[in-house]
């Protein structure tokens, strides 16, 4: 009987020291999206408004240099309110959705035009390449972050340059230039294809959707992020749902 | 010269030194030394400190002189007694003249010494006679006894040369207890002043006992003791070999090549101790204030042990060189040049490390390539290896002697070649176990090294002698002899070797006198009696050399003084008046 | 960069070889001398280069020692001596005599003794004191501490030994560590920036030598209490009872030895 | 069938058994992690300090104590990589990191571990963020530099002012451009970034070879301003550009002691001809560590000193790197140098504590200062506030210059001024001379500063006339030796 607890006892520890080792092993990982067929899928479309009285006027950022190509002071492009209160540049999506179509193969863009990056804010898909470009007379230096960590930093001197990067990770990318410290751009970097931005009238428009219930996000650059709830698509159908911000 | 008689040289003698004691106890009423109220007063020119260190020293080497070549006389007249053999006698009579004349020149320096540092060191001197006047006293007590056994000893020595030689002899030893009796009075003072005990923190006597009783007393009286010996027998090796290379007759040169080597080899058996007494002194001086150990082993003082170390490696090469020499006069000896090599590279390297500095001083350019310390030097630099290195050094110098004790030989014993092998076995274990020690003790802590294994390194060097020297003693027990020793077949560069290790060994003395005085630093009596005199900081090493230099050259200028003063009046035809 | 002394080297070996194969005892000597001069230089391949100091000492030693060496036999010295008495005093050698008695020997030795009379670019040194004596005792911010046998709280406090530790490491590594060096071996990052340079505390010559009383007292006092000998104008050593107490001092104490390895004497 | 015998196993045979095959059990765990145990045990012990235990790069070194601050593993960005941009780092650039260290941080070489320790260290290293290590990245072939041309440098220095690498290393190289004093000069772990100064090669952190270059330009440095060149340059432009910076690199010449030159008259201007073609001695600096305020992190690594004299003068020139010079009016104090002499110099070594002397042994100073270019002579006789004062008596002839991130600061007195106070310059005397160092950026004012130690300057006297003697007499003694000896021998011989 004493044996059987001693016995008992090892195994118990060994176990324990195993189990302790794979914990720290094992840290989350994210569940990986699955391509499926999607036939028949439904859609969620609607505006991103700004819900609050008066919305925030746009800013201006001074330049510190290049003024003689780019003038004094640019837009900072945070703020793209139209007069319906219809938000530009606001990325929505579906969060943590599992399964559904193809990601598609189309490149990101980033362009260094007149001391900014053009476009503004852009949605990516991982895995996908992102061009980079300068189409400025002097340097830029495209430096971007996910999370305020480095993902990479290429110089591009000489003006039509352009350099191409896989997108490895997914996240809100911050681009900026080290040379130009108000240059600032984002790149919805998404590992589904399930994420839009609005345009100039605050619309969009996320289809073949597999039917079932998602949850829905919205970010912006100055108003951060919203839950939009969760949305029940049905195939064929298309929900309707607004991203309000405040 | 005629024969002066036994009484009027004993009166002779007393009436000298009550000159002297009259003289300076003269002076020193005249000067009144302790009336003033200022600590100091400056001697002309070089100053207090110059002028005491270097007439302290000379008498200091006179003193180990005098102390040292009466244990070498009566050691060779009791042989010469024993073995009725002539020649000894007749080394001890020389040597007994030595130092009588010695004797008086120790008196008369020890007279200024006197004069001197009560004059000049009046606050200092007064504290020393408050706490050790009484064994200043009993000094002088001892003196007067010393000097009428001296001069008995000596002016007796043809009268009882024929009757009551053993009586002679016993007079000899009583030479040698007052002189044993002085040096630990001497001793006890100057233990006081670095290692001092037996009085309160403000210099107030508690225990006159403890006063003398000090860490440093005994094993300084032991060092100085021993080194006494070695000194004694250098001199009386460097007057050998003085006589040999201005003899021209084949029987003085026979004579003093003898005279030399056995001068040479007591010198040198009793060097063998010095290390470890000097040891000894070392873990007194830790145990008394482990800073001053720091101090004198790794502080300021670092690089004069390497002058040291250099010293006694020279020291050890003279010996070896005049040992391998000596080869050449032993019938059958050119059968041993092929260990010389051997031995040679033993010395060397043991020479070699043993010289190597630790922190090495450095111009600001090596020092960032080296960085703080050398990877290599300073490995090397190490007491781990240094003992090593010395005792290797040392071992391989008694093979030489070993060797050279048997080179006319043949054993005839049965087991010979047996005896042979056991004593290679030895000596390859020997050599083998002390490098072996010395890597372990770098992978040990210090407390250990300092402790059991210095001491295993130094039993086994011991070991190995005596049993080589017991093995010898049976192995060659009825040897066939090759052919005796040609005495006095041997080259003037042998002698100027024996000369080199009495020069050599007095520097170091003078050297080891400042080291063991400076480690006080600015203190009198460490610790209780500062010294705030514009001479209280120490001198460079440089310095300290030159001094140590200047006195050496004095010494042997006085000594040279003596030989031919002794040579001179032998040159007189026997019998005739002066 | 080509080196030559693995050449000098090369050289004196083979010359070496050669003489002592061909009994010419004087060249071999001059060939050992040249062999071990270079020798000792090509220590720097293996490891830093020997200090000059060090190098002028081994080398009076091979030169003492050979020329003792190759003076054991009779024989061998009178042939030792025999290329030099040829030199001078063979009348039929008379071109060599002229060059190397009278014209390389005295351009040589003219040489040296230019190299010492011209004015060098050499400031005072001076020995310095790696470890000072200290005093009896210290005041540390006004409280009296015996240093004579002074015991370490920190040490004997065995049941906190990692809380010391922990605690003695910040220390170093806010405090020490920019001339002390991040792996204590003396080479912190402006360690260049001073001289003397600071002391490592790795290997067995340094604190491993010594008292913790002592390590105590050199961080507690740093330059403030050197003597003259340990030139306390040029060191750079804070003295720490301004910035550390009594028990912080001791535990990076405590945390240089152990991390070091390292006990006190 | 089976031997019975074997059948009867005794008790105490399952019970050794059972413990052995526990024993294994417990054991197969440890050992697998034994390696990630070492790994963490040396980290622990020797990286912690600075890395902070969970890899954040907080540990007690960090902060006010060091600049660059600590990686902080837990981010998974790499500043040393072979890889491009925006990769892992493999793990051999991290085990060169640890073994070369960076140059002009506080990250030493570490050369005390094994192979296999390092190894063990990157292992646990990596776990801090183990996201960035999930993806495998292709490092750049660095391939051979090519050998320097003067074609290449050419080449070099065209790419240095096309990629416009001088916006942030300015134009002389020294990290003086102004894009890289704009506000978000950051990095990534939001302390400010310096450009490197391009003509001092010991503060390379990548380090300062012609590949080390090759490599950073290839690579940029990832969590920082600097970019990566990789797809905008060939290789071959890329290494003709590594070769163009190593051309700007300055010889450091460190020692002991300046030579100081003997001319007509000491050239007014910092830009004259002639100070160019004197020699200079180099002084590594260092933070003052001793008294409140201290200095930890000092961004003056190095100061170059140049000095001339004439019959009635002596001028001593100061050089040094800042890359954003203050004047004292942005709310920073100004930029400042400061000289130092003991008052008397002792013939032995004797010297007054190497930063504002001490009670006994007062010191010289000549101060200037950027704010309004001028220098004062001052006397300190130690560190307290009240400890220095100002001379009444002005002997200071300052000139300054600015330039390229570079001072240039000249001070002139006569040797001899006359005042008590002030130091007297005596040729063939070594002169212990130090420099203090105030970078305004740094807000370096007062106590807080960057110091050397003690040098020397030794105007060099005229060549004695023993040197032109004694060499011949000594030839001459040797001849005569010569002679000598052979008239002996010959003697003998006869």
């Amino acid at each position: 009987m004493k044996k059987l607890l001693i016995i008992i006892l090892t195994l118990a520890v060994s176990i324990a020291f195993t189990a302790d080792i794979d914990a720290k092993k094992k840290k989350k990982k994210k569940g990986k999206y699955k391509v499926t067929e999607v036939t028949n899928g439904g859609s969620i479309s609607g505006k991103a408004l700004f819900a609050g009285g008066t919305p925030p006027a746009d800013e201006t950022k001074a330049l510190t240099s290049e003024q003689s190509l780019c003038g004094d002071s640019l837009p900072a492009e945070k703020y793209l309110i139209n007069g319906n209160k219809e938000i530009k540049n606001v990325v929505v999506y579906l969060d943590g959705i599992k399964e559904g179509k193809a990601v598609p193969k189309d490149k990101a863009f980033v362009d260094n035009v007149q001391c900014a990056f053009v476009p503004h804010v852009s949605v990516g898909y991982k895995g996908n390449e992102i061009d980079i470009k300068n189409s400025d007379p002097v340097f830029h230096n495209v430096h971007s972050y996910i999370k305020g960590k480095t993902t990479y930093n290429l110089g591009l001197p000489d003006p039509g340059s352009m350099v191409t990067k896989k997108m490895k990770r997914d996240g809100v990318m911050e681009v900026k230039c080290d040379s130009h410290p108000w240059m600032l751009g984002y790149v919805f970097i998404s590992q589904h294809p399930y994420a839009v931005a609005t345009g100039d009238d605050g619309s969009f428009t996320i289809s073949d959707i597999p039917a079932g219930k998602y949850k829905v996000k919205a970010w912006h650059e100055g108003f951060g992020e919203i839950d939009l709830g969760k949305i029940t698509v049905e195939a064929g159908k298309t929900a309707k749902v607004n991203a309000e911000f405040k | 010269m005629a024969e002066v008689s036994t009484t009027k040289g004993i009166s002779k003698g007393v009436v000298k030194l009550t000159v002297l004691l009259g003289i300076s106890f003269a002076i020193i009423l005249l000067f009144k030394p302790f009336a003033t109220e200022e600590a100091y007063r400056a001697f002309p020119v070089i100053g207090s400190r110059v002028w005491v260190w270097i007439i302290a020293q000379l008498h200091l080497n006179f003193a180990a002189f005098v102390l040292g070549v009466p244990i070498f006389a009566v050691a060779m007249e009791f042989i010469g007694w024993r073995k009725s053999d002539e020649r000894l006698d007749k080394i001890a009579h020389d040597f007994a003249k030595l130092f009588t004349v010695g004797y008086t020149i120790t008196a008369i320096l020890g007279t200024v010494l006197l004069i001197s540092l009560p004059i000049l060191y009046p606050k200092f001197m007064e504290h020393m006679m408050k706490i050790l006047g009484p064994t200043w006293w009993l000094y002088i007590v001892v003196m007067y006894t010393e000097t009428i056994i001296v001069a008995y000893y000596y002016y007796s020595w043809n009268q009882m040369k024929t009757e009551g030689k053993g009586k002679h002899v016993f007079l000899g030893l009583l030479v040698n207890l007052a002189g044993a009796a002085l040096l630990l009075i001497t001793s006890s003072w100057v233990g006081y002043m670095t290692t001092p005990g037996g009085v309160s923190e403000a210099g107030e006597l508690v225990s006159r006992w403890d006063a003398i009783m000090t860490y440093m007393w005994l094993p300084l009286s032991l060092h100085r003791l021993v080194a006494n010996v070695v000194f004694g027998a250098a001199i009386g090796a460097a007057y050998a070999a003085y006589r040999f290379t201005t003899s021209t007759s084949p029987e003085d040169k026979a004579y003093y090549d003898w005279m030399g080597y056995t001068a040479a080899m007591i010198c040198i058996a009793a060097y063998f101790i010095l290390p470890g007494i000097g040891y000894l002194l070392g873990v007194e001086i830790y145990a008394f204030n482990e800073q001053m150990g720091i101090q004198l082993m790794g502080g300021f003082f670092a690089w004069l042990w390497v002058m040291q170390a250099i010293l006694m490696g020279l020291i050890l090469f003279f010996i070896n060189y005049y040992l391998w020499i000596s080869l050449n006069k032993m019938p059958g000896g050119e059968r041993y040049f092929k260990y010389v090599k051997l031995l040679y590279i033993f010395t060397l390297l043991g020479w070699a490390i043993w010289m190597t500095p630790h922190s090495v001083a450095v111009s600001l350019e090596e020092a960032r390539r080296i960085g703080t310390y050398h990877p290599i030097l300073g490995n090397l630099g190490v007491m781990a290896s240094k003992n090593t290195a010395t005792i290797v050094a040392m071992l391989a110098t008694f093979y030489s002697y070993a060797i050279f004790r048997i080179a006319n030989q043949e054993p005839t014993v049965p087991w010979a070649k047996t005896g042979t092998m056991v004593k290679a076995a030895v000596m390859i274990a020997s050599f083998v176990g002390i490098l072996w020690i010395g890597w372990y003790s770098y992978i040990v802590p210090a407390e250990f090294r300092v402790k059991v294994l210095s001491t295993i390194q130094f039993g086994l060097f011991f070991g190995v002698m005596i049993a080589t020297l017991v093995i010898d003693k049976y192995l060659y027990k009825d040897a066939h002899i090759i052919g005796e020793p040609e005495w006095g077949k041997m080259p003037d560069r042998s002698q100027y070797a024996l000369i080199g290790v009495t020069v050599t060994f007095t520097w170091l003395m003078s050297l080891l006198g400042y080291m063991r005085a400076g480690g006080r630093q600015y203190w009198h009596v460490y610790g209780i009696v500062k010294d705030t005199s514009p001479d209280a900081f120490l001198p460079t090493h440089g310095f300290a050399s030159v001094v140590a230099s200047i006195t050496t050259i004095l010494f042997f200028f006085v000594v040279a003084a003596v030989f031919w003063g002794i040579i001179k009046t032998e040159k007189v035809p026997e019998g005739g008046t002066s | 960069m080509l080196n030559i002394y693995p050449i000098i080297a090369g050289v004196g070996i083979v010359i070496s070889i050669i003489s002592a194969m061909k009994k010419a005892p004087f060249f071999n000597y001059l060939g050992i001398l040249m062999a071990m001069y270079g020798l000792l230089k090509c220590v720097e391949f293996v490891a830093p280069p020997l200090p000059g100091q060090v190098i002028l000492m081994y080398m009076a030693m091979f030169v003492f020692t050979f020329l003792i060496y190759f003076s054991i036999k009779e024989d061998q010295f009178q042939a030792f001596l025999r290329p030099m008495k040829t030199v001078l005093a063979d009348d039929d050698k008379k071109i060599l005599r002229v060059l190397i008695v009278y014209i390389m020997i005295p351009v040589l030795a003219g040489y040296i003794t230019y190299g010492k009379v011209k004015p060098q670019l050499a400031p005072p040194t001076s020995a310095r004191i790696v470890h000072p004596e200290p005093p009896a005792s210290i005041t540390f911010r006004g409280e009296k501490i015996s240093l004579l046998g002074a015991e370490s709280p920190v040490r004997n406090d065995t049941a906190n030994r990692d809380k010391h530790f922990e605690a003695g490491k910040r220390i170093y590594y806010q405090n020490c560590f920019y001339c002390h060096g991040d792996d204590l071996a003396g080479n912190g990052y402006i360690a260049d920036a001073f001289n003397p340079r600071p002391l490592p505390f790795r290997g067995t010559d340094t604190i491993a030598q010594l008292p913790e009383g002592f390590v105590f007292y050199r961080i507690a006092k740093g330059w403030t209490t050197l003597p003259a000998g340990s030139t306390p104008w040029d060191s750079s050593m804070p003295a720490f009872d301004t910035f550390l107490t009594v028990e912080e001092v001791w535990q990076v104490t405590f945390f240089i030895y152990e991390a070091t390895g390292n006990k006190p004497r | 069938m089976l031997n019975k015998n074997k059948l009867i196993i005794t008790e105490g045979e399952i019970t050794l058994k059972t413990l052995i095959v526990f024993a294994i059990m417990i054991l197969v765990p440890f050992v697998s992690s034994a390696e990630m145990d070492r790994g963490k045990m040396l980290y622990d012990s020797w990286c912690a300090q600075c890395h902070g235990y969970e890899g954040d790069g907080k540990g007690y070194a960090s902060g006010q104590y060091t600049l660059p601050q600590p990686r902080a593993f837990d981010s998974g960005t790499y500043k040393f990589r072979t890889t491009p941009s925006g990769e892992r780092p493999t793990d051999e650039d991290i085990i060169r990191s640890t073994r070369k260290g960076n140059p002009g941080t506080t990250m030493p070489p570490w050369t005390r571990f094994t192979d296999d320790e390092v190894n063990e260290m990157v292992e646990y290293i990596k776990t801090f963020e183990e996201e960035t290590f999930e993806y495998d990245a292709e490092p750049f072939q660095m391939g051979k530099a090519p050998a320097v041309s003067d074609a290449l440098l050419t080449q070099g220095k065209e790419i240095f002012d096309k990629a416009k690498c001088w916006e942030c290393h300015g134009k002389a190289g020294r990290g003086e451009g102004e894009k890289g004093w704009q506000d978000n000069f950051k990095n990534d772990w939001g302390t400010r970034a310096y450009p490197t100064d391009l003509t001092q090669a010991w503060e390379y952190r990548g380090g300062a070879t012609v590949e080390d270059i090759f490599r950073t330009v290839t690579s940029g440095f990832d969590g920082t301003p600097m970019a990566s060149f990789q797809s905008s340059y060939s290789d071959e432009e890329r290494w003709s550009l590594s070769h163009f910076v190593t051309s700007l690199q300055t010889e450091r010449k460190t020692g002991s002691a300046l030579s100081v030159k003997k001319v007509d008259a000491v050239p007014a201007s910092t830009d004259d001809a002639q100070w160019d073609a004197a020699d200079y001695l180099d002084m590594p600096m260092s933070g003052q560590l001793m008294f409140e305020p201290r200095q930890f992190a000092p961004v003056i690594t190095n100061v170059r000193m140049r000095s001339l004299y004439s019959d009635s003068e002596i001028g001593v020139m100061i050089e040094w790197t800042d890359k954003k010079p203050n004047k004292g009016d942005d709310g920073l104090p100004s930029d400042a140098v400061r000289l130092q002499f003991p008052v008397t110099v002792s013939d032995g070594p004797e010297k007054p504590y190497f930063f504002l002397g001490d009670k006994n042994h007062p010191v010289n100073l000549w101060f200037w200062k950027a704010s309004d270019n001028t220098a004062v002579e001052q006397n300190a006789k130690g560190q307290k506030e009240n400890d220095l004062v100002q001379q009444e008596k002005n002997d200071m002839l300052a000139a300054a210059n600015y330039s390229d991130g570079h001072y240039r600061v000249l001070f002139r007195r006569p040797l001899d001024s006359g005042d008590e106070n002030d130091i007297t310059f005596t040729p063939g005397k070594f002169i212990p001379i130090s420099v203090t160092a105030f970078d305004g950026a740094q807000n370096e004012q007062g106590l807080r500063a960057t110091v050397s130690g003690w040098y020397y300057v030794m105007l060099e006297p005229p060549t004695p006339m023993k040197v032109f003697v004694m060499p011949p007499l000594v030839g001459l003694a040797f001849i005569g030796a010569g002679m000598g000896i052979r008239k002996k021998l010959k003697e003998g011989i006869g």
